[in-house]
């Protein structure tokens, strides 16, 4: 087989090339020049100048947003890492493949419902005489403020991340090694210890990319701290808005948004570091 | 079932395995005796890896009793079990090192961390394998990770050890190695080992008795010599695969010598393997290093079929020879170049196949 | 085929309670795109090519930053039914540039304290102080927009223009502003006012009128809207004509429509959310087909009438601040947010 | 054998296991099912005990002109991403299949990587860019956005499918005197059919879905989920659910579709 | 070069074939003649399926001419050459029904749709595979996919067909067969047929020439019965496996007679074999049927080595017992079990091995 790109090959390989410079790229290059224009009267104007930077990264609420941010998407990674792993767990070992394949299709359906309808459901649940409060109610409980709190954000996220890593974690452990379970029951390993012995260690790679994912879902995700979280904590993604209401500022957005991809972009490259750590 | 003297170390009574509907293993009964080495042979599906895994705990019987010791064992888990099992894919754990992996088993019997690496270390050395011991399994040739595999089972010290089909990975050189190492080690541990095979030469060259199954049932259990001489069944003619088989129905010719009626003619008998009942079903065994290939039809006491070439295997120092007889039944002389320099073979030549008597053996049906 | 003509606004500018009888009149079709807040409205302008909407309805704050992006076209004052206007609105605050005009006024409302009258009265809710009410705590709603939050707190203050004021001034709203973060439940956009005014979950709310609230009553909400004694704020919402437009006539033949009489009463009653008009035969039209959301709105000429509030003093406009930077008080509302 | 052996099964552990499984599947379906029934629902805020029974909001929502055209731009945009993202990402599968050369890891990173940067972050970055270049503001825009991150679905799509395509197919059918042009058009397409379907029906799906970017770039001719957007934001009301079902129910229609096309020739395979 | 008489069909005239700094061919000579069955054999990596896809035109020579009728035709793409191929996994279409897969190589060459049908219909006869034409490739057996492979690349009637490995898919007994239906279809067509594969045995059987490679290189080339009997170097007797070897330098003894020395003692010549210049570096080798094992030091005029046994293999009639010398040298013996019986065969036992003089064989190193 010629392995060189002729004619032929460019024919398939360039469109994708070139559609993805055009309109990948250049955007994301873009930004970054963006975040050196100033604004002038409301309009923005091409210049090169650190302001932006200067000014983001000096202000308390950059840095507040970006922590809280952080911290919510790690705490989101964490849940839904723990929440999923039984469903994945369960669903792998425990039902026979007929099952197997309906538990996976039901679990690709929460991809074509809107994220925007389910984020709007949550709120007719957890309002203060919301769905749960009221069922709370009929048991004397309550009412809880469950709306507009972090949990609700954190909610949200896991809404968002939980079909996909219950699906990443489940296919990579389908494909762990039966004997391996086996082979550690035949040492006396009990049914427990075998999960965290041999299981989790053998299926690391795929739940450390199954959680970077839920993580990457969340760091940029601006509905559900907007509408579970009431906007309180700011995350960046919320900041990304307020910074353009000084007026059309939108190169400090732009500032954020290249500080959000720089850390996904590092986030990504420790996890996958980790999951391979030791491997070849 | 066997009379045996001894108390066997292992004993299955009855014991079934059914999936579903599909019974993998029917009613079987066998022992083990301390301290020697079994072998289970069979085609593929026959049940052997099921057996292997319902004495390590890792199936339930459907039927039956298995004990050790003479106490039942059915219900106990595999991880209450001390039946360390060898795995065809070797099942190293390759999240861990080569001397965590030895030591897996200890630490799980709560062993102190000094005393498990000093045992570790100890089957280490023993299997010749300790340089390797913080080295990752993916960086050890097939040999090596062979050796991790038995170290890991036997650093326990049990009395019985489970290998499924251990070497049908190996390529043919390290085949025979492993066996001489795997042959020395049983003799000097004790241990007893039960070997799951398909290969003949791995049963024949190492087991002290051979189990043959087919389809779930054990069809002939007995010494490597005795099987080879003597297979019981068809089926274990058939199996070996060395032997060319017709069936056919007892009988007597003209002269009241009993012969076998089959659909390539009549054929006498060996002397001492007289018939039982006439009429009845039986089959003919000859080996086919024992048949000769004429161009004419030969003369003499010997029994004949006409068969025509239909091709060659070329193996080293000799050949096997396959043939066609005209209703359809194949046939194979295994000759050495020698004899067969003055035949001038040809594909689709016509040629007769001979053998004495005495070289034919009766198996039944 | 009918022209197409479009318009950016807040929503409910394009539904056809509005609009259906000038399409009907003018063989026009609007295309409407809706945004939810000033920014994301100019954001949007300054991403699109030139002459992408034909009219616009902006907050007055707006028609200032409009204006001085280039973004708008000049108006003939004389096209307009001015003399129709109650006199306040004649020569409004950033709508004009020296003599030239660029933007016509069409509704305004007013901001004060919205609130569950489940929860509190009238009378507690008669002062900006009830957000600091330990009753309130964690159930203080903010609409997520630095000005008409820190003008109330400005007006709390004392401050008699609240976005006219000086440093010290300055200092003391965001003192003052800093105290109430502990109440608060939460920073809303628009549908998230709505909704969570509704199901009870905010049970006070700064920087709203009855834009929303009334909104909210006429579907059987227990919410309502009052003009503390401290004052109230205006906001004022204003069609323009953008740069460029292709349809400039068809955009102007719209404006006029909807400044006229009966354009302004159909616009005080917009499904999507009520308004005062500044057109005093508007009001006189309205009071003739709905006297009761008239009466409800105060668009009946007299004592405690929109206007009267107006001349009394009792609303000031809201506005760009004056003697500080919009990113100052935009900046310290992030603040606010992350304290 | 997926199965467990049931030796070492203890029913108890099992038990609980598959409550546990199913109270997940109650999460994420609970506000799925939801919307569904408040779709229904004749509250403008529903609540518990729920309103009475109405199709009130499918009829508002049917009656709103601006729907049916966010429909067609939605439609519209859909097929438009469908077909180029699949072409696009059939070409990315077969040059990653095909051929090896300098900077691949680099051609393949840029084919399979914007998914994964937020949504927020692109719609910016895309608006930003698009509008400089005057091609914002309406359909084709959309498209050129969400080609953009659909292409990479597409391509994982078709290259699993040539991954299980025997490599020596291709050569064997030069070797039988078919030029490079001829071997793709009868046997690489023909083998990768499936999988194209598949991928069409996926990339549709997903931008019949997507929102946040859709709304940057959208300009005048939103599509549906921006509609959707624009209901939560700016005047929560039960047509979410009516517009979020409808929706819903097209996606699903095409995922199932795709399921389809992709078991009916997976099976065979199998022998 | 080997002079010919009759111009060949095809020939590789200082091909190489290098992939980045790997060379997978080294220059390599060799001619192609009109007819014949070559068989190209060697182990796995040497550069067997590498020469075949540079006859195919599916890699481009890096150096060197291949010539087809003493046309160059380097640069022509493999879709302009008439050198159909059979491949191991067999690449049929599976999208299209058994008769389309035969009609495939008609349709690029433009034929019309009647025509392809009639001819393509033609081959399924004479493989005996008609009955199958509409069926989808899925639903044929392995024998008979392999029959739709070779009819689908023998529709065109070319001059040379090329075959890499197309019978290692396939279990034993279908192996014999397929056999018989390769060297039969080749006598009857008269096409070239080149036939690449790891087995000696399929080599041995069907070919008129066997060219054995190494690492890229050309080993020897000859006859099957020339290469059994006289391996021209030590790689071909090692790789034909059936040999025990010494590499050693040759000398000569207190008599003057030529020996080889080597690390396991001083071994006699066989008579016709002599030796070049003494202190040269060569290997002697030994037939494994023509060793002898015994208890005791045998006495005459025999070579023999004293060795430990490690492992036997049992297959069949025969048995093959594995020894080490105490240099760490592996040597096998093949017998019969007959032979075998008096010798109390015990793993870990030392024996001694023997051969005649006359058995030995002298290669280059
Ligand atoms: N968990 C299971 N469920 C259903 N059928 C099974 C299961 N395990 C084994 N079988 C069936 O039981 C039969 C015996 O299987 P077993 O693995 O014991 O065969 P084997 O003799 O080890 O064969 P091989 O030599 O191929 O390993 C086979 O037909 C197999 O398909
Ligand atoms: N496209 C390629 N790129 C790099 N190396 C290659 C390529 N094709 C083959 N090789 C290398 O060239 C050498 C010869 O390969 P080839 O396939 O000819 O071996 P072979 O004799 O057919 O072996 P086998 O018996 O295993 O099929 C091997 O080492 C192989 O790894
Ligand atoms: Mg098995
Ligand atoms: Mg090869």
């Amino acid at each position: 087989m010629r392995r060189r790109l002729s004619l032929y090959g460019l024919t398939f390989s360039l469109p994708l090339l070139i559609w993805q410079l055009l309109f990948f790229v250049f955007p994301l290059v873009f930004l970054i020049a963006l975040s050196f224009w100033t604004v002038r009267n409301f309009r923005m104007q091409p210049d090169f100048d650190m302001v932006n930077w200067t000014t983001m990264y000096g202000r308390a609420v950059f840095w507040q947003a970006y922590a809280t941010t952080l911290t919510l998407a790690a705490g989101a990674a964490v849940l839904t890492s723990i929440l999923a792993f039984p469903v994945a767990y369960a669903i792998a070992f425990k039902l026979s493949p007929r099952v197997q394949r309906w538990a996976i299709m039901l679990m690709v359906i929460p991809f074509f419902t809107s994220y925007l309808v389910r984020v709007y459901s949550w709120q007719v649940f957890l309002s203060d005489a919301g769905i749960i409060n009221v069922m709370l109610g009929w048991i004397g409980l309550g009412p809880y403020g469950l709306l507009n709190t972090p949990g609700a954000t954190l909610l949200g996220f896991v809404t968002l991340a939980l079909p996909l890593v219950v699906l990443l974690q489940l296919f990579s452990l389908i494909f762990i090694d039966r004997t391996l379970i086996e082979a550690a029951h035949n040492m006396r390993c009990g049914r427990l210890r075998t999960v965290f012995a041999v299981v989790i260690p053998s299926a690391r790679v795929g739940l450390v990319i199954a959680a970077l994912f839920a993580f990457i879902l969340s760091f940029g995700d601006f509905v559900s701290p907007i509408y579970l979280g009431g906007g309180d904590p700011t995350t960046l993604s919320i900041l990304i808005t307020d910074t353009t209401k000084s007026g059309q500022q939108w190169p400090r957005a732009a500032v954020i948004a290249l500080t959000m991809i720089a850390t996904l972009m590092i986030v990504a490259y420790l996890a996958v570091r980790f999951a391979y750590r030791g491997r070849k | 079932m066997t009379p045996v003297t001894q108390a066997p170390l292992v004993s299955l009574e009855g014991v079934a395995k059914h999936f579903g509907t599909y019974t993998a293993v029917q009613k079987m009964d066998l022992q083990i005796h301390e301290g020697e080495f079994l072998a289970l042979m069979g085609s593929s599906g026959c049940g052997k890896t099921t057996t292997l895994r319902m004495l390590a705990g890792l199936e339930a019987p459907s039927e039956g009793v298995i004990r050790l010791d003479g106490k039942p064992i059915n219900d106990l888990p595999s991880w209450s079990r001390d039946t360390p099992m060898v795995w065809q894919s070797l099942a190293l754990f390759p999240f861990l090192t080569v001397i965590e992996n030895v030591e897996f088993a200890l630490k799980m019997r709560g062993l102190g961390r000094t005393e498990r690496r000093r045992r570790a270390e100890q089957w280490l050395d023993r299997m010749q394998i300790a340089e390797f011991a913080g080295r990752n399994i993916s960086q050890l040739s097939g040999g090596q990770r062979q050796r991790v595999a038995l170290a890991r089972s036997l650093v326990i010290e049990p009395r019985i050890l489970l290998l499924d089909e251990p070497l049908s990975a190996l390529d043919a050189a390290l085949k025979v190695r492993m066996q001489s190492v795997l042959k020395t080690l049983q003799r000097e541990t004790g241990i007893t080992f039960v070997y799951v095979t398909h290969s003949q030469s791995e049963a024949f060259s190492m087991a002290d008795r051979v189990v043959i199954m087919s389809r779930g049932k054990i069809e002939q259990i007995g010494t490597p010599q005795d099987i080879y001489r003597a297979p019981r069944t068809r089926f274990v003619a058939d199996f070996l695969g060395s032997s060319n088989i017709f069936p056919g129905q007892l009988t007597r010719d003209g002269q009241g010598r009993p012969v076998l009626a089959t659909s390539s003619g009549d054929f006498a008998l060996p002397a001492g393997n007289a018939p039982g009942i006439a009429g009845q079903a039986a089959s003919l065994t000859v080996l086919d290093t024992r048949m000769q290939i004429h161009p004419q039809p030969p003369q003499g006491a010997r029994n004949s079929v006409a068969a025509r070439m239909i091709g060659e295997e070329f193996v080293g120092a000799t050949a096997t020879i396959h043939f066609e007889t005209d209703n359809g039944q194949e046939l194979r002389v295994q000759k050495s170049h020698e004899d067969l320099a003055d035949l001038s073979l040809a594909i689709g030549k016509p040629f007769y196949l001979s053998w004495s008597p005495a070289d034919g053996h009766l198996v039944q049906e | 085929a009918p022209t197409e003509l479009t318009m950016l606004a807040w929503y409910g500018h394009a539904e056809p309670d509005i609009v259906a009888e000038f399409e009907a009149a003018h063989n026009v079709k609007f295309v409407p795109k809706y945004y939810t807040g000033g920014d994301n409205m100019l954001g949007l302008i300054s991403q699109s090519p030139p002459g992408t909407f034909d009219v616009i309805l902006s907050d007055a704050e707006y028609v200032q930053q409009l204006n001085a992006a280039g973004y708008i076209e000049a108006l003939d004052p004389a096209d307009y039914p001015f003399d129709e206007f109650f006199p306040e609105f004649h020569k409004f605050p950033g709508h004009w540039d020296g003599d030239t005009l660029y933007s016509v006024i069409t509704r305004f409302g007013f901001l004060g304290v919205a609130y569950n009258t489940d929860a509190l009265t009238e009378a507690e809710a008669s002062t900006y102080d009830v957000f600091w009410d330990p009753r309130l705590t964690g159930k203080v709603g903010h609409f997520d927009w630095h000005l008409p939050n820190l003008g109330q707190i400005s007006l709390l203050n004392g401050n008699p223009h609240p976005y006219d004021i000086d440093e010290a001034a300055w200092e003391a709203v965001k003192e003052k502003t800093l105290s109430l973060r502990p109440q608060v439940g939460g920073f809303f956009d628009y549908g998230g006012t709505f909704s969570s005014l509704d199901n009870g979950q905010m049970l006070a709310f700064a920087g709203i009128g009855d834009w929303i609230t009334g909104t909210l009553e006429r579907n059987g909400a227990k919410v309502r809207s009052v003009i503390p004694e401290q004052g109230g704020l205006q906001f004022t919402e204003s069609f323009s004509i953008g740069k460029g437009s292709a349809k400039a006539d068809l955009a102007k033949a719209w404006i006029q429509y909807i400044t006229s009489a009966k354009g302004q009463a159909k616009s005080a009653q917009m499904a999507a959310y009520p308004c005062i008009v500044p057109n005093q035969k508007g009001w006189e039209v309205l009071g003739a087909e709905n006297p009761a959301e008239a009466r409800r709105q105060g668009m009946v000429p007299g004592a405690g009438s929109a206007i009267d509030m107006i001349r009394t003093g009792r609303i000031q406009y809201r506005q760009l601040p004056v003697q500080q930077s919009l990113e100052d008080w935009n900046d310290f509302w992030s603040e606010y947010k992350g304290a | 054998m997926n199965r467990e052996n049931e030796a070492n099964r203890n029913p108890l552990i099992n038990g609980a296991l598959l409550a546990y499984v199913l109270l997940a599947y109650l999460f994420v379906f609970a506000p799925i099912v939801a919307s569904f029934v408040f779709s229904f629902n004749s509250d403008r805020f529903p609540s518990i005990p729920l309103g009475d029974f109405s199709t009130e909001w499918y009829r508002a929502v049917a009656a709103d002109p601006l729907v049916w055209q966010g429909l067609r731009n939605t439609l519209l945009v859909g097929v438009g991403v469908g077909v180029i993202s699949t072409a696009l990402g059939f070409g990315a599968a077969y040059t990653d299949h095909r051929y090896n050369f300098l900077g691949k890891q680099v051609y393949l990173a840029l084919a399979l990587l914007p998914p994964t940067i937020p949504v927020v972050i692109m719609g910016l970055a895309m608006l930003a860019f698009l509008s400089r270049v005057n091609l914002s503001g309406d359909a084709g825009a959309v498209i050129i956005a969400h080609v953009v991150i659909c292409a990479p679905f597409a391509m994982a799509v078709i290259r699993l499918r040539l991954s299980q395509m025997d490599p020596s197919l291709e050569p064997a059918a030069w070797n039988l005197g078919a030029s490079e042009w001829a071997a793709m058009r009868h046997v690489v397409i023909p083998f990768c059919r499936p999988a194209i379907l598949g991928a069409l029906f996926v990339t549709m799906a997903v931008s019949f879905d997507e929102f946040a970017i859709a709304w940057f770039v959208s300009g005048l001719n939103e599509t549906l989920p921006v509609k959707v957007l624009g209901f939560l934001q700016g005047q929560v009301s039960p047509r979410i659910n009516a517009v979020g079902t409808f929706v819903f129910i097209v996606s699903m229609t095409l995922l199932i579709l795709a399921q389809l096309l992709l078991g009916r020739t997976a099976a065979p395979r199998k022998e």
